[in-house]
């Protein structure tokens, strides 16, 4: 019987059920980007950066009203416990897919019109979590690349762990866990712009769980606010 | 999209359809938390181990399962494989392309997978042959043959009531490592039946089972995939738009119902074809 | 040694040696389709759609004189005894090609200048002659876009099983006989458009097998008008 | 096509063509059912197993063979493996590109290997070390050099030359299951020769081994593979014409014919290179 | 390239640096055969088996080592492998697209690769379990995160101090042929450090650690790997100019000379984080 | 212990340290092509063919002022010992591109603006130093197809066997020995365009290895030269 929590339902890293791992966010890291941002989200190691708005190729990708945006969600080699294949996995499609669906709707994307905005999510090291980690980072660079923007996209997930539910699990909870609930959200706008559910959840432990992963992402969004006001306005905490 | 009509009659179609979205109805004439006609029919593959075709409206979706011999992978040496592939066949609208699978359709190949993975449908481990070298890999392959809309839970039920009728080969091991093939099937063990529900967000209202007309103007989409009255398996929320909490309580609450009516109506069919 | 005849030169599923197994054929059945059909050919199951006239991509394809046509041959991965992977298979790179030699010269080309006509076939369950069936049902097909033409493409194949001359193979026959001929003809311009042949024929039963495949063929186009007939004019047989 | 020649001058030479096709003759001299020069030269690549050099006309062709262990396929465990791939390499005309083979390659290698594995020159069995486990695979991986019409009986010549001419390896099996390399070599066995002679409908006529110029106008290609005098083991109809029964017969007989004589300048060049 | 600067500003730039360097300076005042700043952090990626992040002025590189079991080539049964692969993370210039590596990136990989096997840093026999069944694989897979010049050093110096630091699994062999993973890491054992060196050819002057800028008017560019302050394991020319024998001897002095001084600072980073 | 030198420093195949292996040229043996060579360089067998200077396909690679050198390495399956795979390898992928690189500081690109030269390389049979003919016999296809060339490229390589110094290693010598060096000169304009290195070499050795590869080209220089007249003025030597 795999036991998660222990008889104080603290978790095998010492957390409570609804603590975030520790969380480390940094914008402006790459040089040549646009806009960039570093996150490190428990064991997760993300970079995000964004290049343009810029030309658009091919040509008929182009929309006359607005920007395309242009999202990879990608995996280093190195980021797994077993070597990841360098050849894009379905996995990192899907997500590339989900991740763009919850960035576009903070963009103004009509300010941008006849451009591509190029988002590109890097995984240094994944630990579960990497796609609200990677959302999260992904916004930041938004932001850091001067892109207007509606509001910021946050992310963090939920989960059920030895049946009941939790926050932000990490790779070993969610591999012997019982369900996650991945979801990232508009703050301000209060839209929920990804979710996906696996595992096994009664219509209670959802609604529960949906609401616990809100409060994570709203964590999530003050040290993102933060992180910004790091970079540009100085006031960098010791 | 459909390829016949023009442009002007496409646009005051979504004038209207946005038109009646608000008043609470459809173009087709559904309410808004209406599913379109369905049929399923199992075993229209003979030669596969499990197979079924789905029309759901004017969708399409032919599901066909084989299982064949494979090797674990190394993390998981007792547990048997599921291989879920989708594919838009191009005789099912004019803008698929012949071609490896786009994002799209990745995307839908993995939500079924999930629902089915997720719901513990299949005991993975009943598909060990010999530990670590030899076990059963049970492939799902989805044709779709006509797109209207809601290929998600159309590919989904296609998908399940296939695997409620596949059997499966049954070997023995004769010595230390070597198996034989009996040339017996027996049935491919079943429990749990995964029904996805999925809802489009039109004009800040939700609609179930949209067709390829309403998937064309809506916001955000959202499948919720349950087991039993009480129990959510799967969830993907799609589209570069996004849901209100209380939205996806109510598409919660409308995917548990859906569930139920349509739990129902695939173990008919599937009775139906066992008994022939 | 093989026994695919009994005494009385009946075959395993009791045909007769110039017998066809059981078809079906049905127009209009793919709601999005400019055209399309749906053939059982004894256990295979084909379906065959056109979509166009339309546009030519990549653009440097086009005719200014005629349109070019583009067939895929494909089979679904649950349509053959073991899954066929779902990459493209060179066995169906060169049917594909083939079929689309064999349906070209039926069709007049230069009524469509500047446009592509697509012609797909989609084997869902194959059992032997497939690309017979297939090429017949594209015919359907590109009848029922209202395509020019001028004559339909009718195919079907001749053998050698346990020695003797036999129609219309099915998948143990092919296997486990001598040879097989597919072929296609166009029945009014009396041309042969598609002839494969592997195996071992003496000159003689080559003769022969050529004969009965072309009678085969007749047999196929009767079919072909009393399907377009169906849906065209209504007169369903019971 | 050939890169060098001015539209006009290729436009006038068309007209020419189809004028002297039409007289019975061609414009390089030849007679309707006649073959240009053939040379056969085997064992040009010496650490090949087996290889040939064949140019017909201006067409020049390299088949070279590598014979090494594999894994047989499921469904037959006793049996060897033939895989032939092609390639026109692009020194061999302006338009090849270097890249994965298009449709008119593979079709050129499946017509070479339709030819050698129907005719049974090789018997696949003999080719069994441990049925299961390990087989040998005969690789015939043919390169075109240049291209001046008909590869595919260029390429079918080489190949076949380059087998006739082919050494194995020769394994012993130590104990159950494993084998060792003794490094000796020995001649692959073959059978009955297969021999293609491709035709192409030109103005309502039939013309052998046709010339690039000539395929640039022929309606229709024919290649039939005979393996004596009176059997014929393969056929592949090419290209958007249709021939009349009339025609496919001539074809026949004049496969049959040309083959035994084409068969006899394979067997001598075999020959002659086996006394080096 | 950067993408930030308008193009005149960029010829400005180029017009000024082939003025200093034909007074021997460089426009970030920097000498001829000076280097730039160089920092190596090992151990960034604790998940990975050995990790290290380079940063030599503005280029960025992570490279990270996975060791894991796999089959040894039918040539070498008596052997590990070693696989080095690289990606220009798009991350990390606005030129750098997604997908299979282009020559350049495959270049790097190689020359990286190059180095640590002909340095025999790490002896590949070390790395066999069960002769001509299973070995130890090392990947070390090389990402660039950020590009301004010289990416072959960055990249070599972060594989090299990443294995110096890389850990291994311990197998045992229970019976014939059965392997078991004993859960322990020991050290993967190195022996010498390869350390390249890479100079461009701009205006007849041999300049070490180019910059971005520097390489866009390089005329050639030439790495070389030293193991010791005598020898030599590794050399690659590189981009449409040519050398002279002079200053190639220039180059092996340049590339031997610094090679101490680098494989020093090696030395002392993998120290540090031994300690940690 | 590997021996590849006797005690007379004499080598497997008898040659002498300083000693190539027999070479053959022949200039202009593709029909098709604008220019060609094949070349043996001991049992190195190499075909090259170059076509052009013609159009820039995709036309966004097209240079203003010069033309673009396209450059293609390739074995064909059973050059090798083992059969290769045809897929293109890293290794054919890394000699193509610095094989162009050899080559084209000898091509007046600037007299070709708009235009794509392509050369292409083929091994019908390798056994060490492939590269070196390789890039050899390509100098010789640029010549005979006319292009503007400020000099031959010619290649050799040195290496180090038993730790002597050697020139032109076969394959065995390459696998066996300690060292090897491929290089390529511009002889006249004295500019060594290719270069390579792999084993060990000390300094001195390095030095020693890089002037007797230098002896080498300019002897392979001597050899395009009579390739070249013996086209192209007829003195052929019986």
């Amino acid at each position: 019987m795999s036991k998660l929590l222990n008889s104080k339902n603290r978790r095998l890293d010492g957390r409570k059920l609804d603590e975030l791992r520790p969380i480390k966010m940094k914008v402006g890291v790459i040089d040549n980007a646009n806009g960039s941002a570093y996150i490190e989200f428990g064991r997760n190691k993300v970079m995000a950066a964004v290049y343009g708005p810029k030309d658009v190729h091919p040509k008929h990708m182009m929309k006359t009203e607005s920007a395309i945006l242009k999202c990879r969600y990608h995996m280093t080699p190195f980021s797994t416990g077993r070597r990841k294949n360098p050849a894009p996995s379905r996995r990192e499609t899907e997500i590339s897919k989900i991740i763009s669906e919850a960035l576009e709707p903070a963009i103004v994307m009509t300010d941008y019109p006849r451009t591509a905005i190029h988002v590109y999510v890097e995984i240094l090291q994944s630990d579960g979590g990497s796609r609200c980690a990677g959302v999260t980072a992904a916004s930041l660079a938004l932001a850091d690349a001067g892109i207007n923007m509606r509001d910021l996209t946050s992310g963090c997930a939920a989960g059920k762990i030895d049946g009941k539910v939790a926050l932000d699990l990490d790779e070993v909870e969610d591999m012997e866990g019982d369900a996650d609930l991945p979801m990232a959200i508009l703050p301000n706008l209060e839209k929920v712009t990804l979710l996906q559910l696996d595992g096994d959840f009664s219509h209670k432990e959802f609604i529960e769980a949906l609401k616990l992963a809100k409060k994570g992402c709203l964590k999530v969004y003050e040290m993102q606010r933060n992180a910004l006001n790091d970079k540009y306005f100085g006031n960098e905490k010791a | 999209m459909a390829s016949k009509k023009s442009l002007v009659v496409e646009y005051l179609k979504y004038e209207q359809m946005l038109k009646e979205i608000s008043k609470g109805k459809r173009i087709d004439g559904r309410k808004l938390l209406e599913t379109r006609s369905l049929s399923i029919e199992p075993g229209v593959i003979e030669k596969a181990n499990g197979s079924a075709k789905v029309t759901l409206g004017n969708t399409e979706v032919i599901a066909g399962i084989k299982i064949q011999t494979g090797v674990p992978f190394d993390d998981t040496p007792d547990k048997g494989l599921l291989i879920v592939t989708s594919e838009i066949l191009p005789i099912a609208a004019s803008w698929a392309e012949p071609g490896p699978p786009n994002a799209e359709v990745i995307e839908l190949a993995r939500v079924v997978d999930r629902g089915v993975r997720e719901s513990k449908m299949i005991e993975l481990t009943d598909l060990c042959i010999v530990e670590g070298k030899k076990v059963l890999a049970v492939f799902v392959d989805i044709s779709v043959l006509n797109v209207d809309g809601n290929l998600f839970d159309a590919a989904s039920y296609a998908a399940v009531a296939a695997l409620l009728t596949a059997k499966m080969p049954k070997y023995k091991i004769i010595k230390e490592g070597e198996i034989e093939d009996t040339g017996k099937q027996i049935p491919l063990v079943t429990k749990l039946i995964p029904v996805s529900t999925t809802m489009a967000l039109i004009n800040d209202a939700i609609v179930v089972d949209p067709t390829l007309d309403e998937e064309t103007v809506m916001e955000a989409r959202f499948t919720i995939t349950t087991t039993t009255k009480n129990s959510i398996c799967a969830g993907q929320k799609g589209f570069p738009g996004g849901f209100s909490l209380k939205q996806i309580e109510l598409a919660v609450d409308t995917a548990l119902k859906n569930g139920e009516s349509i739990r129902k109506k695939i173990k008919k069919s599937v009775e139906l074809a066992k008994k022939k």
